[in-house]
């Protein structure tokens, strides 16, 4: 393998884990704001893709056009799963953990048979669009710009969000997290932050289904493949820690990669396993988690 | 029975028994052969499952009805040598979850009564119902799984009238000692496969015929399905560069890898695929665009309806159901039934042992059938040694036979990146 | 070994990065005394409690108990040498029975739970809450999760029970229950340190008191030395008059 | 002590044993009455509905032993019911060791790995944990598919032979297996019982709600996590070595892949973590659902069967949080 397949591997490594990263972080969020773990993450990653997907042949616009809508779309998804379902499971006092872990993964297999039933199992993919199979050669290197626009995209979502963190929204947020009792004292509605908290983390896997559509396929199990992966990344860049979902997201990417070089491509989730097993044996709350 | 009905009422669906009544209403006072369908019809192959659903309906009309097709049990309504008992169809869902499919194909024989079962798609679910069937003494028809160690086991309730993996990869090396004859390159193969019964006992095959036969294996790949990135083992075929890259893929990562082919402009000099994803139109219709020369292996190919008619025909009627065009396990889905009825209709009788005894004397020319099949008989493994295989090209936006040379209509291009 | 000091802690010092919780910290626990531990917020009470609990190794420094070097022992087999806690916020074992929770102490001299059952019946008599032996844990009130605590640091049988705040947020009748509780500890001749910084009513309870500001020793001796010493005075009750 | 309260407190004891006594008939009563089942289900198909439940019921039950009761949530278990798959395949199918050995070898492999794990992985807490006992068995599935010796991808499927109890091998009957099931559920609710009144059932449950507390009153916390996590991953095992031979065919996909992990976990969940009854009643609820379901809904491909069964399990989460056994039980003072 030359270096020059080296770098290109890196790159397409490094890309892939901007997207990652992008899935990820609405569930650190969420988790960072009210210690709940969604496992129907993935599920609304394959929501957004159907919705990409649904527009762009009925408007027959770019996927890139009708991202905005589908990220506002999703954000009324989070926002209602947690006023019709999380609110209750997070009122329980019984078993909270599991509650949250069950209802959330009952969700996820009612919107994968609900995705069966309406859009039937076919695999489905967004066949031309402005990015989509258009590749820049840099010097031999070649990165897809479905990918680039995801990376980019990724380092703006993340941007934004460090400009929220130092919105008065964004201090609610905070203060939400830090002292629930406090909140409602000082006249914040715990409930419609937390609306908001998981429609924000809709939106932002939202934005990711709106990439993913364009150079991935789409059927009612694809959420399953990227949410481990999700969940991974998240724990690993320590839960409620946005910038660490960033860069466990880029570490995966990366890793994934090179895994897929040195062992059977078979085994390439081996190396991001093993990575998040021997980073909690040193930081049992990942990279960048509180403890 | 009663208790069945009981657990139903109990289990508070109403819609159970819609579903039931609606199968049932396939046929209305005349008596039946009932047959057990065994598919996924949930989780990530589902689709199959609900194509396989579509071809079986379209052969049960066949058998059913009465069409001028030169085919075993198509003029006459229903079973002639069952006083035209018409064909009934139970389907059960397997979930590719080997113990479901056991416990399907045993509710399916004990509760439906059926003649016989037919299925499965995934090798690991027909291996335990083809055990199943053994100990009831019901025939299996096994349509589409085409690991070769299904027949192994000397099975006598297994009967495959299609083509398994050797012959399929057998043909591709014979196709390739041709082109070699004719004066073009082909030294080196390229194995890209998923790490599934379906990959790697396909993989097994195409090793070993590269080694007897003296080709060169430049890439050995062996990639977890449903990955959600092939960048990296794209890369390493990139750089291997063989030959004829030789994948295979299901649908989902046929997809993917020839959209990540493109993206990391890596353009295989030929690439021949053992079918499955690169059978399906789904992967055409998504990136149909950049498979332009790329040749599969099939069991099936629409240009034989230009000699037998009726094959387009019969496409049509497939059509009218799914919305799409027969393909290689539709095809073998629907012909796979249509075999099994006519062996029910010789037998006479929907006593297991009968049925088996009439399936292991079926003999008829596979010009009476919608393949490219020579002869349909079984051997004493179950295998039809017959079921010649086919090479298609994708040109135009659709498939062309083009080996072996008897039924081939277009001379391969070759290479198809030159 | 009947030596009159129980434990002792030898230039305890405790650092988290750059602060320095406990400098250099020597006490000495004597057999059968209740000692209090005193000193403003911030002062280390709760880092040397923790220390001598057995919950945070020290940074260096060593702990002694019964001429045994403890300092790196867990908390689990300090236990089983005699030493129990009870913490600052109440941590029962919601899901168990009050007799259940006291069990589990109980279960460190008994293996067989007939006996544990026994032993921590027994106990719950001794500290009063016999009668709510099968409720829930969490359905007792507060002063209740404080006598549960107690008494299941009891039923480990230890030589010193470190009592961490036990006194505080009570009211003043829920306070006098309380220290009879202590008194009632130590006449079963179990030693007593108490961490406090409500210093009022711990002066009334305990034979001899230690405290600390700044995470360094300041005095030590009878609560009529400690009112007395102007050290304490400025550091700590001159702190909390001008606070008032 | 008065003389009263002495009295009391040793009614209270008494009570006490009375309850355990009471358990304890009450079981024999269930378990006698299951035993009687296949007199009257002489379909196959139901047989086999019934199976699967006890089968499911053992091992959750295994599972609600480290999740339940020592309050480690993993969703790994499918590796325990993978290695007990896979050695009793393996020593059967290669080497012709019976099955019945080839259980206890996977468990006791099972248990040690279990325990070494559980050095790596007992620090951990919460979700990280969990995600921790997900990913340690995805790798191993990922080296099951990859290793040959034990049939990578390909699996192993049990040569055909004459019906016996010592290869737990029957062609048609599926009564032996029945009872072989129920077998494994008593043993495991027998230790179960015999484990929540010993010190281990005390520690775990103490660890479960309170890890420091508890290790402040001289509960052994990693021992016990080690201790149950060994336990746990016995019965499991054995589970997936009946499993195999119940089959008779395995490859890795079919008997560790995550969607395992999840069904051990939801009997106990919705049944009720921590409790006797919990993972039992939890399985006779969700595996006939499902198995019913699927047969009766899933033929028909339109994800029906999926629908009713993830608004089951959300519904059960957030309506009976305790699980579906406070329906049952008047616990003492509880609200339920």
């Amino acid at each position: 393998m030359t270096a020059q397949a080296l770098i290109q591997v890196l790159a397409s490594g490094l890309l892939m884990g901007l997207i990652y990263a992008l899935i990820a972080v609405g569930l650190s969020l969420i988790f960072g704001l009210m210690d709940v773990v969604n496992f129907a993450h993935g599920e609304f990653l394959m929501i957004a893709m159907y919705a990409t997907f649904g527009l762009v042949l009925w408007t027959t616009l770019d996927p890139i056009v009708v991202a905005p809508l589908v990220v506002g779309l999703m954000f009324c998804v989070g926002a209602f799963v947690y006023v019709a379902v999380v609110r209750y499971a997070m009122r329980t006092k019984a078993n909270a953990g599991m509650v949250q872990i069950f209802s959330t993964f009952g969700l996820a297999i009612l919107i994968q048979g609900a995705a069966q039933y309406f859009f039937t199992p076919d695999y489905r993919s967004i066949k031309t669009s402005w990015l989509g199979g258009h590749t820049l050669d840099l010097a031999g290197i070649f990165l897809p710009w479905p990918q680039i626009y995801g990376g980019l995209i990724s380092i703006a979502a993340f941007a934004a969000l460090s400009l929220i963190s130092r919105t008065d929204f964004g201090k609610a947020l905070e203060a939400t997290r830090e002292d629930q009792g406090a909140v409602a004292l000082v006249g914040i509605d715990r409930n419609k932050v937390f609306a908001i908290g998981w429609g924000l983390g809709a939106a932002l896997v939202g934005l990711a289904g709106t990439v993913l559509a364009i150079f991935y396929y789409i059927h009612p199990q694809v959420g399953a493949t990227f949410g481990t992966i999700a969940y991974v990344t998240v724990a690993l860049g320590g839960f409620g820690s946005v910038f660490g979902a960033l860069v466990a997201g880029i570490i995966v990417g990366l890793v994934e990669a090179i895994t897929a070089l040195i062992l059977p491509p078979t085994m390439k989730a081996v190396g991001i396993f093993a990575l998040y097993l021997a980073v909690v044996f040193f930081r049992p709350s990942g990279l960048f988690g509180k403890l | 029975m009663n208790r069945r009905e009981l657990l139903l009422a109990a289990s508070a669906l109403p819609l159970v028994g819609l579903t039931g009544a609606a199968s049932r209403a396939f046929a209305q006072g005349a008596p039946e052969v009932v047959i057990g369908v065994l598919y996924a019809m949930s989780g990530p192959s589902a689709q199959v499952g609900i194509d396989a659903r579509h071809a079986f309906e379209t052969a049960a009309e066949i058998i059913n009805g009465s069409f001028d097709f030169d085919m075993p049990t198509a003029k006459a309504p229903g079973l002639a040598g069952l006083g035209g008992a018409k064909v009934r169809l139970v389907y059960a869902d397997h979930q590719a979850d080997p113990q479901k499919g056991r416990a399907e194909a045993e509710r399916l024989i004990t509760q439906d009564k059926v003649a016989a079962l037919i299925g499965c798609y995934q090798s690991a679910v027909s291996s335990t119902v083809s055990a199943v069937a053994e100990r009831y003494g019901v025939p299996f028809l096994c349509a589409d799984s085409s690991s070769p160690s299904l027949q192994r086991k000397k099975l006598k309730y297994f009967f495959r009238p299609a083509a398994q993996d050797e012959m399929f990869s057998a043909a591709m090396f014979d196709f390739f000692d041709t082109q070699k004859k004719k004066g073009k390159k082909i030294d080196s193969v390229g194995l890209f496969y998923e790490d599934t019964i379906f990959g790697v006992d396909s993989s097994n095959v195409q090793r070993k015929l590269a080694n007897d036969r003296g080709y060169k294996i430049a890439a050995d790949i062996k990639y977890k399905s449903n990955s959600p990135s092939l960048s990296a083992e794209v890369q390493q075929l990139k750089s291997a560069d063989p030959d004829v890259l030789m994948p295979s893929t299901y649908t989902t990562d046929a997809i993917l890898l020839v959209k990540t082919m493109a993206e990391l402009g890596y353009k295989p000099k030929n690439l021949v695929a053992q079918a499955s994803g690169f059978s399906e139109q789904v992967t055409y219709d998504a990136v149909g665009d950049k498979l332009v020369g790329a040749i599969s292996r099939a069991s099936f190919s629409l240009d034989l309806a230009a000699r037998r008619p009726f094959i387009g025909k019969v496409n049509e009627m497939y059509k009218a159901r799914s919305s799409r065009d027969l393909n290689d396990n539709s095809s073998r889905e629907l012909m796979g039934l249509i075999i099994l009825a006519d062996a029910i209709d010789r037998a006479k009788a929907t006593d297991g042992a009968k049925i088996r005894d009439a399936l292991a004397a079926t003999d008829f020319p596979g010009t009476r059938t919608i393949m490219p099949w020579s002869r349909v008989h079984f051997n004493e493994e179950g295998q039809n040694p017959d079921a010649s295989p086919v090479l298609l090209q994708y040109v135009g936006g659709k498939f062309v036979t083009i080996f072996p040379d008897d039924v081939a209509i277009a001379a391969p291009i070759w290479p198809m990146n030159g | 070994m009947s030596s009159k000091i129980l434990l002792q802690t030898l230039n305890v010092t405790q650092r988290f990065g750059g602060l320095v919780a406990n400098s250099d910290v020597s006490v000495s626990i004597r057999r059968g005394e209740i000692l209090g531990l005193i000193g403003p917020n911030g002062a280390g009470k709760s880092t040397l409690f923790a220390a001598i609990s057995g919950a945070r190794v020290p940074t260096s420094g060593s702990i002694v108990f019964e001429g045994e070097d403890i300092t790196r022992m867990p908390a689990a087999e300090r236990c089983r040498l005699g030493i129990a806690r009870t913490f600052q916020v109440p941590r029962s074992f919601d899901s168990m029975s009050v007799a259940e929770n006291v069990m589990i102490g109980a279960f460190v001299r008994h293996a067989n739970a007939t006996r544990a059952r026994a032993a921590a019946l027994e106990v719950l008599d001794y500290v009063g809450l016999d009668g709510r032996a099968d409720a829930t844990a969490g359905q007792l009130t507060p002063p209740e999760k404080r006598r549960l605590e107690v008494a299941r640091a009891i039923a480990t049988e230890p030589k010193l029970l470190l009592l961490d705040e036990v006194l505080t947020g009570l009211t003043p009748s829920e306070a006098r229950l309380g220290m009879d509780l202590v008194r009632k500890v130590r006449d079963r001749g179990i030693t007593v340190v108490m961490v406090e910084h409500v210093m009022e009513i711990v002066m009334q309870l305990v034979d001899r008191a230690i405290v600390l500001n700044l995470g360094k020793l300041l005095a030590e001796g009878s609560p009529a030395d400690i009112v007395r010493n102007e050290d304490v005075i400025t550091a700590y009750l001159g702190d909390r008059h001008r606070a008032a | 002590m008065s003389d009263a309260t002495l009295s009391s407190l040793k009614l209270s004891g008494d009570a006490f044993l009375a309850k355990r006594r009471r358990q304890l008939m009450v079981a024999a009563a269930v378990f006698a009455a299951v035993a009687c089942l296949p007199l009257g289900i002489g379909d196959v198909y139901l047989q086999n509905v019934l199976i699967l439940t006890l089968l499911y019921a053992a091992v959750s039950q295994s599972w609600n032993i480290l999740g339940g009761y020592c309050g480690q949530i993993s969703l790994g278990h499918a590796l325990y019911f993978g290695i007990g798959a896979y050695a009793a395949s393996v020593l059967f199918v290669n080497y012709d060791i019976v099955p019945w050995f080839g259980m206890v070898v996977g468990g006791v492999l099972s248990a040690a790995l279990a325990v070494a794990l559980g050095f790596m992985t007992f620090r951990l807490k919460g979700h990280y944990f969990a995600i921790a006992t997900l990913v340690i068995a995805e790798i191993g599935l990922v080296l099951v598919h990859n290793w040959d010796f034990v049939g990578g991808a390909l699996g192993i499927q049990w040569p055909f032979g004459a019906d016996s109890i010592w290869t737990l091998q029957f062609a048609r009957d599926k009564v032996p297996y029945f009872y072989f099931a129920l077998g494994l559920l008593v043993v495991v609710w027998l230790v179960t019982y015999v484990i929540e009144n010993s010190r281990w059932g005390f520690w775990w449950r103490a660890v479960k709600d309170d890890p420091e507390a508890a290790e402040s009153l001289g509960v052994e916390v990693f021992r016990s996590k080690l201790a149950a996590a060994a336990v746990s991953a016995f019965f499991t095992a054995v589970g997936g070595g009946f499993y195999a031979a119940f089959v008779s065919y395995i490859d890795p996909e079919s008997v560790m892949s995550f969607r395992f992990s999840l069904l051990f976990a939801l009997p106990a969940v919705l049944g009720g973590i921590g409790t006797l009854w919990g993972a039992p009643l939890g399985a006779a609820i969700l595996i006939p659902l499902t198995e019913i379901t699927r047969s009766y809904l899933g033929g028909s491909g339109s994800g029906l069967d999926l629908i009713i069964y993830g608004a089951l399990i959300m519904a059960v989460a957030l309506a009976k949080p305790e699980g579906l056994l406070s329906l049952f039980t008047r616990k003492s003072g509880g609200k339920a």
